[in-house]
């Protein structure tokens, strides 16, 4: 019984240790280490754990008792949580935050990092809930992480607050569907359901309910969205580019190795209810954005019609569903992390930075980033042909495909609100008028971010043309998900 | 043949600044060059009795969305690729001879823009076709944005929301196609002359034609979705304003001759009453408004509105004659509205803000420039004798035989085009010498020549020889509109028969879903 | 064995979960809502430690003690940070806290 | 035959574009040699063509060839073709003959000009246009001319283009036009609709049985094709252009609006009289406008201070007569007043022409008088001409008009009607004719005296000579009840005339009365105007509100800008500023408005408080709990 295989755990194992490592490393008395330790060790543990998930690729392996598995599902979403991960310690090199706490700030990336992995790889509730948990303890405290400004601080407790409420309704989901099904296992529980058609039972319908709330709150879905704008504008940059990356991805998964890899039997009972956040969601993100001057609260809003759109593909219920929403995660992390690339290095550059207006007549002072940012933009408009285009023709198509046509066109209409504000932001970019009086500047090197988003806007567009091979992958993934 | 200019515009854009202009402009010249001399080979080797696709090249790109690389060019495609690598030409050599600010970046936008344009007009595949349909809109919106006057934000936000509108529809309409023809046949393909075969009921063929219509008629810009026009061709730069009446217009009529009417033709034929009328009143709507516009770029673009509503007449009257004829006249259309632009850009230079009453007999100083303008807008008037006339002349021809009333109102058009062409000529060139700049100014000058000359040849070329044209377009023609006549319950003989027929719809079914096709076929729309 | 029944549980879990609600909804001070928050994480507690008796397995139990942990880390969490706020002298009432909006 | 033709058409062609081709005006000389001997060369060849022709027998007289398949559209073949038939022939004659002549006339009248090159380039191109539409081979063609005339015609109207009166007549001459070219087009619609060809030879054999005789289709052809006619050939209520056409030089006004291309209607009707054979509707109301127009002409003419505003009603009323006898089917007669017109209506046009020179431009009948004792040539040509067209014999108006007049007696009652119509305009245009000539050539000289006088040199004087000789004496080639030489002639062409012949009675009672009352109008005139300016002085204020209407000619114009030009404008004007910005837009600014306020209200509820998160939350899990509840129930 006790098959603990430690080896299908490693990804999880390797991030989770290095964060007390890069923890105490932040403590020892040589400075040169104290400085570059934290994150060098964070880095490289975030290589070799992407090192791991390449390694186990293949067929379902179990670690302690099932409770984590290594599949190609979560080995897909660990590159997701990774890549995020990579990119915010690259953000952090010179970030305020992370040079006044050298050891916490990587140590409590790790820590979220390896949270979202323990959900993506969970076999059990309790897993389940604990990475849950674990990356949003760890993203409490890295919202707030600047304790000396007043907006950090009051990120970190709304979203604490707030969080916690969400927390507690996931939980009680979680509680319910052990209560319908008396097992903790997610074959176990998949097991219960087709054999004993508990179709409309009151505890099933109670949990459904309960989870679509709990995990709703996570992925920033509306109606749960509303402390999305205040937290994204209020946390660090870098952090907030990590929320809405790799929580999203977390949340998105969470739904999808519960809806579909559990509950497809009872379709039904839970389909009317997503699709009914999926819609708040685009309609509220895409109008709210609308009306948004500043930088970070309008990638907030755009980050929750996001996750309406992701929320079509988890709608389905179908194979095709999931596969697109997989291959829109990537998408959305590529052309994500090169919008807030962009944002921090502003922010950096000019004190205001954040607001919209910081970046009119950009491209004149800095052509590239100009460029990525433009990118960003029109990926994230769904301009073909950009992985956002085929990301969103991929989900739009699935919910085609399962007589869900209105729903596409839903999410086309949002699509097409959503174009007036991102374009907003490139028509600023290219052709306001640059501010001569404008204080530019320079907070050390920007390297790391620089990467990052030149990096992402080539993987924005990489992305639609490796969209064969990488659909490939998905699908087994999705696959993957359903197999006992 | 269509990645040149893409490649031609990376060039452009990774050369440093500090090199100066030269290289760039040669880069640029080149990418077109090239294009062009494609072009030209395609043109040699094009078999003008064909009606299938030729020079078709595949590659897979991602084929679970049903996208990948398919391009060809058929009898219709081939002379709107001309039009594009010729007038994007044209158009690169003019922003040489007078280089705007930033010139590079100008001509990265223009090559940009070239690449979207002649992959739309040779995609094979809907989704490919929807990709260049929006990769256009980019090039020009910056360029719009950019290099516009000062009313640029607002044309720019009312551009890119209505085409985002029509697109999105479009969208939605392309996905559907292709679910909906795999239900009807079981084969999931996005591609056109695939889908060309497929049975669709006639409720599906009109909802899905609906959507292709629509956001054609926003493109069109066809009455009444013209709102972004007048705005976006004020604002923009002038050649930019060339180029979006001139080719960016024609993309829409090519998809509804392309796309729209062979694909569904029961839906077509549903529409062609409403299409018709819109067409009608933007015939005469555009005429009356631009007879009465003060602005002489104004008085173009709407006529331009005019114009189009010939061409939709032409295609959607389902008939050969009406059909060539709408194909001649996307080319004549092209030709006469650039070279109109061309005029109002040098006349301009003597004028104030292109305000029509802001010069008069101007012949007494440019002679050489009131001829050119007089042909020009003889041309853009239809006179008998005129290539634009050829076009007109047969679409309507076509048109009379299925819709009398039709092209019977449309001649309206005709009427007010000579009223308001006149208005501009005489107002400009005619009455007594006046002029806000140094009137000398609007004489034609060498580098104005350079860029014209071809623009008047092309007009002369096919007022003498407009079978060079027509004589390639027939088969596909024919292809197009066969289905749409039968729907339309056209009397047997009146039917054309294609060189090539329409392949059988397909009914092999994918391994391991195999649909019971009679009830499916039998089915309701799903 | 005579039993308590489910239902039982249930309602006193469901009780608790509500009046935690009503307490994060009506309290200004945050670590009042903490503890708002903690009663309701323990609500669902008592849902799995009933369900786990109903069902005859410990895994309910197993879990409900997870959660007390994580409960516990959440609400140091949360100490935290209203130390923090106490440190820069700002006043402990979220209602105040509200420089970001719109 | 057809390449001589084919030279014929594109001599003047080829010398358009060498006088455009230079970048700057060429020598005069070389200029004079490149206008004139195109056209001289082209009557040459037209002779010979005739010539050879003439040894023909009558059905091998017709050539059809075609240079290249212009296009071949949806089994639609239309050829770059021409047919040459007699018709064409007669007609290739009037146009490079009469045309000639009159370009010689031009290169003296010309010479103060500065843009001379201009001028003959631009009368080349109007002289290959026209030969363009009576050689077409196909309608096509036939239309493709008939715009290009109209273009010339604009062109060489607004000449002057620095005079904004000349602008605006030519703008007008062309949006005339341009209706009377969507007539022709619909027609071709309709041929194409009907027939499936556009080829004169196809339409024409398969007319009578495929469209019929008296159907809706013939007649509406047919009442198309009078659209065009009645543009053309400035027929009531199309015809306000033509006067104002004289704002261009006088060569152009002899030439083009009155020798040839106004007459192209008459050309067509003759030419499509298979068409108008089957639609005797449209026949009896092209009979019964042209009848109109000639009357209502002639009155106008009456009350014109301009001497070439005279005439230009006069032609006007001519082919009024032509158009009455075309539709009342006298093919031949109506064909012979278009020659014997063209003579001495050019006459008459170089004669005032010379006039015009000789007083620098003056063209008011008021600053005339007495010029008999100083222009020799000017006068006996106007003289001439005057008699010509007052149709007083032998001139060469009295045959061809009495032969349209003595014909249409012999059409029963509608014919007699209109004989009688004609008869009275018959005489108008006599008193008109000479009220003109006796207020410019006798009397006493206007006061002041004239000064200096430009002579007339040889080019000008030759052509008038000519065409006095013509109009003096061409008529006598067709002679009633003698001989009829051009009846002969275009016999072959007459697919469809109806025989008719006048008989001995009529001819007298026709030949009679117009040549008395003709003589009495004449004297009229004298006793007038004859003898200087008193009489009319004095009753200069006659009935003044009926003279202000025909001097208005009838409010015509004036009712058109109002109904058309004003309302359009008015129509126009509404669109562009009130429907565009307005009901296209507002829609747009509604949506984009809901959007924005919806926009507002999410931001209103996004309130920075916590706890009202929560509760937004709290009500959000109600509603998906009731989502799931009906989800499940359902």
């Amino acid at each position: 019984m006790a098959d603990i295989n430690i080896v299908a755990a490693t990804p999880v194992i390797i991030v989770a240790g290095t964060s007390v490592v890069t923890l105490s490393l932040g403590l020892v008395p040589w400075r040169r280490v104290r400085l570059y330790g934290p994150l060098l060790a964070a880095g490289t543990a975030l290589i070799a754990a992407m090192v791991m998930s390449g390694v186990l690729w293949g067929d379902r392996q179990l670690a302690f008792d099932g409770n984590i598995r290594a599949d190609r599902f979560s080995l897909l979403l660990n590159f997701v949580f990774l890549i995020a991960a990579l990119a915010v310690i690259m953000f952090s090199w010179r970030e305020p935050a992370s040079v006044d706490r050298r050891g916490e700030w990587p140590s409590l990336v790790l820590a979220s990092t390896a949270g979202m992995m323990l959900v993506a790889g969970s076999g059990d509730l309790i897993t389940l809930f604990l990475g849950i948990e674990l990356l949003s303890v760890a993203l409490y405290a890295l919202c707030a992480i600047e304790v000396w400004r007043e907006r950090s601080l009051e990120s970190g407790l709304k979203y604490l607050i707030v969080g916690a409420v969400g927390s507690a309704f996931f939980l009680y989901g979680l509680a319910m569907l052990f209560g319908a099904t008396g097992s903790l296992k997610f074959s176990e529980i998949g097991r219960e359901i087709s054999q004993q058609s508990l179709a409309n039972e009151p505890f099933l319908l109670a949990a459904i309910a309960l989870i679509v709330v709990g995990l709703g709150f996570k992925a920033s879905a509306a109606p749960f969205h509303m402390w999305t704008p205040d937290v994204y504008e209020g946390a660090p940059t870098g952090i907030t580019a990590f929320m809405s990356t790799g929580t999203k991805a977390a949340a998105i998964a969470a739904f999808l190795l519960i809806f579909q890899g559990i509950l497809p039997g009872v379709e039904g009972d839970w389909q009317a209810a997503i699709i009914t956040i999926a819609v708040a969601s685009i309609v509220v993100g895409n109008i709210a954005a609308l009306v948004q001057r500043n930088l970070k609260r309008l990638l907030a809003y755009s980050s929750i019609a996001q996750a309406g759109y992701l929320l079509i593909g988890i709608a389905t219920g179908t194979i095709a569903g999931a596969e697109a929403t997989l291959y829109y995660l990537f998408a959305y992390l590529a052309m994500t992390l090169a919008a807030f690339a962009v944002v921090l290095i502003r922010e950096r550059q000019v004190p205001d930075g954040e607001r919209l207006e910081s970046l009119s007549g950009y491209w004149r002072t800095s052509p590239l980033l100009a460029v990525v940012m433009t990118i960003a933009m029109l990926s994230l408009a769904g301009f073909p042909p950009l992985s956002g285009f085929v990301g969103k023709f991929l989900l739009f198509g699935s919910a085609v495909d399962a007589d869900l046509a209105w729903l596409a066109v839903v999410g086309a209409i949002g699509s097409v609100v959503s174009v007036v504000y991102y374009l907003r932001v490139v028509g600023v970019i290219w052709f306001g008028q640059t501010d001569p009086e404008r204080e530019e500047r320079r907070l050390g090197p920007v390297t790391g971010a620089t990467v990052v988003g030149v990096t992402s806007a080539l993987a924005a567009i990489a992305l639609t043309f490796a969209t064969n091979p990488i659909l490939d992958v998905c699908r087994g993934a999705a696959e993957s998900l359903l197999a006992p | 043949m269509i990645l040149a200019p893409f490649v031609a515009a990376l060039f452009v854009i990774a050369l440093p600044p500090q090199i100066g202009v030269l290289p760039v402009r040669a880069m640029a010249m080149v990418g077109a060059l090239v294009a062009l001399a494609a072009n030209c080979y395609i043109l040699a080797g094009f078999d003008r009795d064909g009606a299938e696709l030729q020079f078709v090249d595949t590659q897979e790109w991602a084929t679970q969305v049903g996208l990948e690389w398919n391009v060809g060019v058929d009898g219709i495609a081939i002379w709107l690729v001309l039009l594009t690598t010729v007038l994007f030409t044209l158009a690169i050599i003019a922003t040489i001879l007078r280089p705007p600010s930033r010139e590079p970046q100008f001509l990265m936008l223009l090559l940009m823009g070239e690449t979207a344009l002649l992959g739309l007009f040779t995609a094979n595949n809907l989704v490919l076709f929807y990709v260049f349909w929006e990769a256009m809109l980019i090039p020009f919106a910056f360029m719009i944005g950019i290099w516009g006057n000062e009313d640029r934000r607002e044309a720019l936000m009312r551009f890119v929301v209505y085409t985002m509108v029509g697109s999105l529809v479009m969208l939605v309409a392309v996905v559907g196609t292709a679910f909906v023809a795999r239900d009807v046949t079981g084969q999931f393909t996005y591609e056109i002359q695939a889908l060309r075969a497929v049975d669709f009921t006639e409720t599906q063929s009109t909802l899905l034609f609906a959507g292709f219509a629509l956001a054609f008629a926003i493109k069109l810009p066809l009455w009444p979705f013209h709102g972004w026009l007048p705005r976006a061709y004020g604002a923009a730069p002038l050649l930019v304003t060339a180029l979006l009446a001139a080719v960016m217009s024609k993309a829409a009529v090519y998809g509804l001759l392309r796309v729209g009417v062979p694909v569904f033709p029961e839906g077509a034929d549903n529409f062609t009453i409403p299409l018709l009328t819109l067409a009608v009143i933007g015939i005469v709507y555009g005429s009356v408004v631009a007879w009465r516009q003060d602005s002489m770029r104004m008085l173009i673009g709407y006529s331009s509105l005019a114009h189009l509503g010939f061409i939709v007449l032409g295609i959607m009257a389902f008939d050969v004659i009406g059909g060539q004829g709408a194909v001649l006249q996307m080319v004549n259309h092209g030709i006469v509205v650039a070279a109109s632009f061309a005029i109002v850009a040098v006349i301009s230079r003597a004028a104030n803000r292109e305000m029509i009453d802001s010069v008069s007999g101007l012949s007494a100083v440019a002679p050489r420039m009131a001829y050119v303008f007089l042909l020009v807008a003889m041309a853009a008037l239809a006179i008998p004798g005129s290539n634009a006339f050829v076009g007109e002349f047969f679409i309507l021809t076509g048109t009379f035989r299925w819709h009398v009333w039709a092209a019977s109102l449309a001649t309206i058009g005709i009427v007010y085009a000579a009223i308001y062409m006149l208005r501009l000529y005489q107002d400009s060139f005619m009455g007594p010498l006046r002029a806000t700049g140094r009137a000398t100014d609007a004489e034609l000058t060498v580098k104005d020549a350079i860029y014209m000359a071809p623009l008047v040849l092309a007009m002369l070329f096919i007022a003498f020889y407009p079978a060079a044209l027509v004589g390639a377009t027939e088969a596909s023609i024919k292809r197009a509109v066969a289905p749409a006549q039968i729907a339309a319950d056209r009397p047997p003989e009146d039917i054309a028969e294609p060189v090539v027929p329409n392949p059988p719809p397909a009914v092999q079914p994918l391994p391991g879903d195999e649909p019971d096709l009679t009830a499916e076929d039998a089915g309701a729309p799903r | 064995m005579n039993t308590v029944p489910i239902a039982a549980y249930i309602s006193v879990s469901a009780v608790l979960f509500a009046l935690g609600l009503l307490g994060v909804l009506s309290r200004r001070n945050p670590l009042l809502l903490l503890l708002a928050v903690e009663l309701m994480l323990n609500a669902a507690n008592v849902a799995l430690v009933g369900f786990s008796r109903f069902h005859e397995t410990t895994d309910g139990q197993v879990f409900a003690l997870v959660v007390m942990v994580v409960a516990a880390s959440e609400v140091v969490i949360g100490l935290g940070l209203v130390v923090a706020v106490f440190r820069q002298r700002l006043e402990l009432n979220v209602d105040l806290m509200s420089r970001m909006r719109g | 035959m057809n390449v001589l033709a084919w030279i014929v058409l594109g001599l003047p062609f080829v010398a358009f574009l060498i006088l455009l081709a230079p970048p700057k005006e060429p020598p005069r000389k070389l200029t004079r040699a490149l206008a004139v001997a195109p056209i001289g060369i082209g009557f040459l060849l037209s002779v010979t063509i005739f010539g050879v022709y003439l040894s023909r027998p009558g059905d091998e007289r017709l050539e059809v060839s075609s240079l290249w398949e212009w296009i071949d559209i949806g089994g639609l073949p239309v050829d770059l073709a021409i047919q040459v038939d007699d018709l064409t022939v007669y007609m290739m004659l009037v146009i490079t003959g009469i045309g000639s002549m009159i370009l010689l006339f031009a290169t003296d009248y010309m010479e103060p000009d500065r843009d001379y090159r201009r001028f003959f380039a631009e009368m080349n191109f109007f002289v290959f246009s026209m030969l363009l539409l009576v050689m077409a081979g196909n309608f096509f063609f036939l239309i493709v001319g008939w715009g290009l005339v109209g273009l010339a015609s604009y062109l060489l109207i607004g000449y002057y283009y620095d005079r904004p009166s000349a602008v605006a007549a030519s703008k007008k001459a062309f949006v005339i036009n341009v209706i009377g070219d969507v007539g022709m087009v619909l027609a071709a619609f309709l041929l194409v609709r009907e027939l499936g060809t556009l080829d004169y030879g196809e339409v024409f054999a398969r007319a009578d049985s495929e469209l019929g005789q008296g159907t809706g289709t013939s007649e509406a052809i047919a009442f198309l094709l009078l659209v065009g006619v009645a543009a053309k050939s400035a027929q009531f209520p199309l015809h306000t252009w033509l006067p104002d056409a004289m704002e261009g030089p006088t060569p152009v006004s002899a030439l083009i609006h009155a020798a040839t291309m106004v007459t192209a209607g008459v050309y067509l009707i003759v030419r499509c009289q298979v068409l108008y054979q089957n639609a005797p509707i449209a026949s009896d109301t092209i009979a019964v406008i042209g009848a109109i127009t000639l009357f209502f002409a002639a009155t106008i003419a009456f009350m014109q201070e301009d001497i070439k505003r005279v005439l230009a009603w006069s032609t006007v009323s001519q082919i009024g007569y032509m158009i009455m006898g075309a539709g009342l089917g006298l093919y031949g007669a109506a064909m012979f007043h278009l020659l014997m017109h063209a003579f001495f209506k050019a006459l008459l046009f170089l004669s005032a022409g010379a006039v015009i020179h000789a007083l620098a431009g003056e063209q008011s009948l008021n600053r005339m008088g007495g010029l008999r004792r100083h222009l020799g040539w000017p006068t006996l040509g106007f003289l001439v001409g005057a008699f010509a067209l007052a149709g007083i014999a032998p001139f060469s108006g009295f045959f061809s008009k009495d032969e349209i007049l003595e014909q249409a007696i012999e059409l029963g009652a509608f014919g007699i009607s209109l004989a009688v119509v004609g008869t009275i305009g018959s005489v108008m245009t006599a008193f008109y004719a000479f009220r003109a000539y006796f207020r410019a050539f006798e009397g006493p000289d206007r006061e002041g005296g004239y000064g200096h006088l430009h002579r007339t040199n040889w080019r000008m004087v030759i052509p008038i000579a000519v065409l006095t000789v013509g109009a003096a004496f061409a008529g006598w080639v067709q002679v009633p009840s003698g001989w009829h030489l051009i009846d002969d002639w275009l016999e072959p062409a007459f697919l469809a005339a109806p025989d008719v012949k006048a008989t001995v009675t009529s001819e007298v009672i026709i030949s009679l009365s117009t040549f008395v009352f003709g003589l009495a109008a004449i004297g009229l005139a004298w006793w007038m105007f004859g003898r200087g300016s008193e009489w009319r002085l004095r009753h200069a204020n006659v009935l003044p509100g009926v003279r202000r209407v025909v001097e208005d000619q009838y409010m015509l114009n004036e009712v058109y800008d109002e109904v058309f030009v004003k309302s359009g404008k008015d129509l126009g004007d509404a669109m562009a500023r009130d429907v565009e910005p307005g009901g296209v837009f507002r829609s747009v600014k509604t949506t984009v408005g809901v959007f924005l306020a919806a926009a507002a209200g999410l931001r209103w509820m996004q309130s920075g408080l916590v706890r009202s998160y929560v509760f937004v939350f709290i009500v959000g899990a109600a509603v998906i709990a009731a989502v799931v509840i009906l989800s499940g129930v359902i």
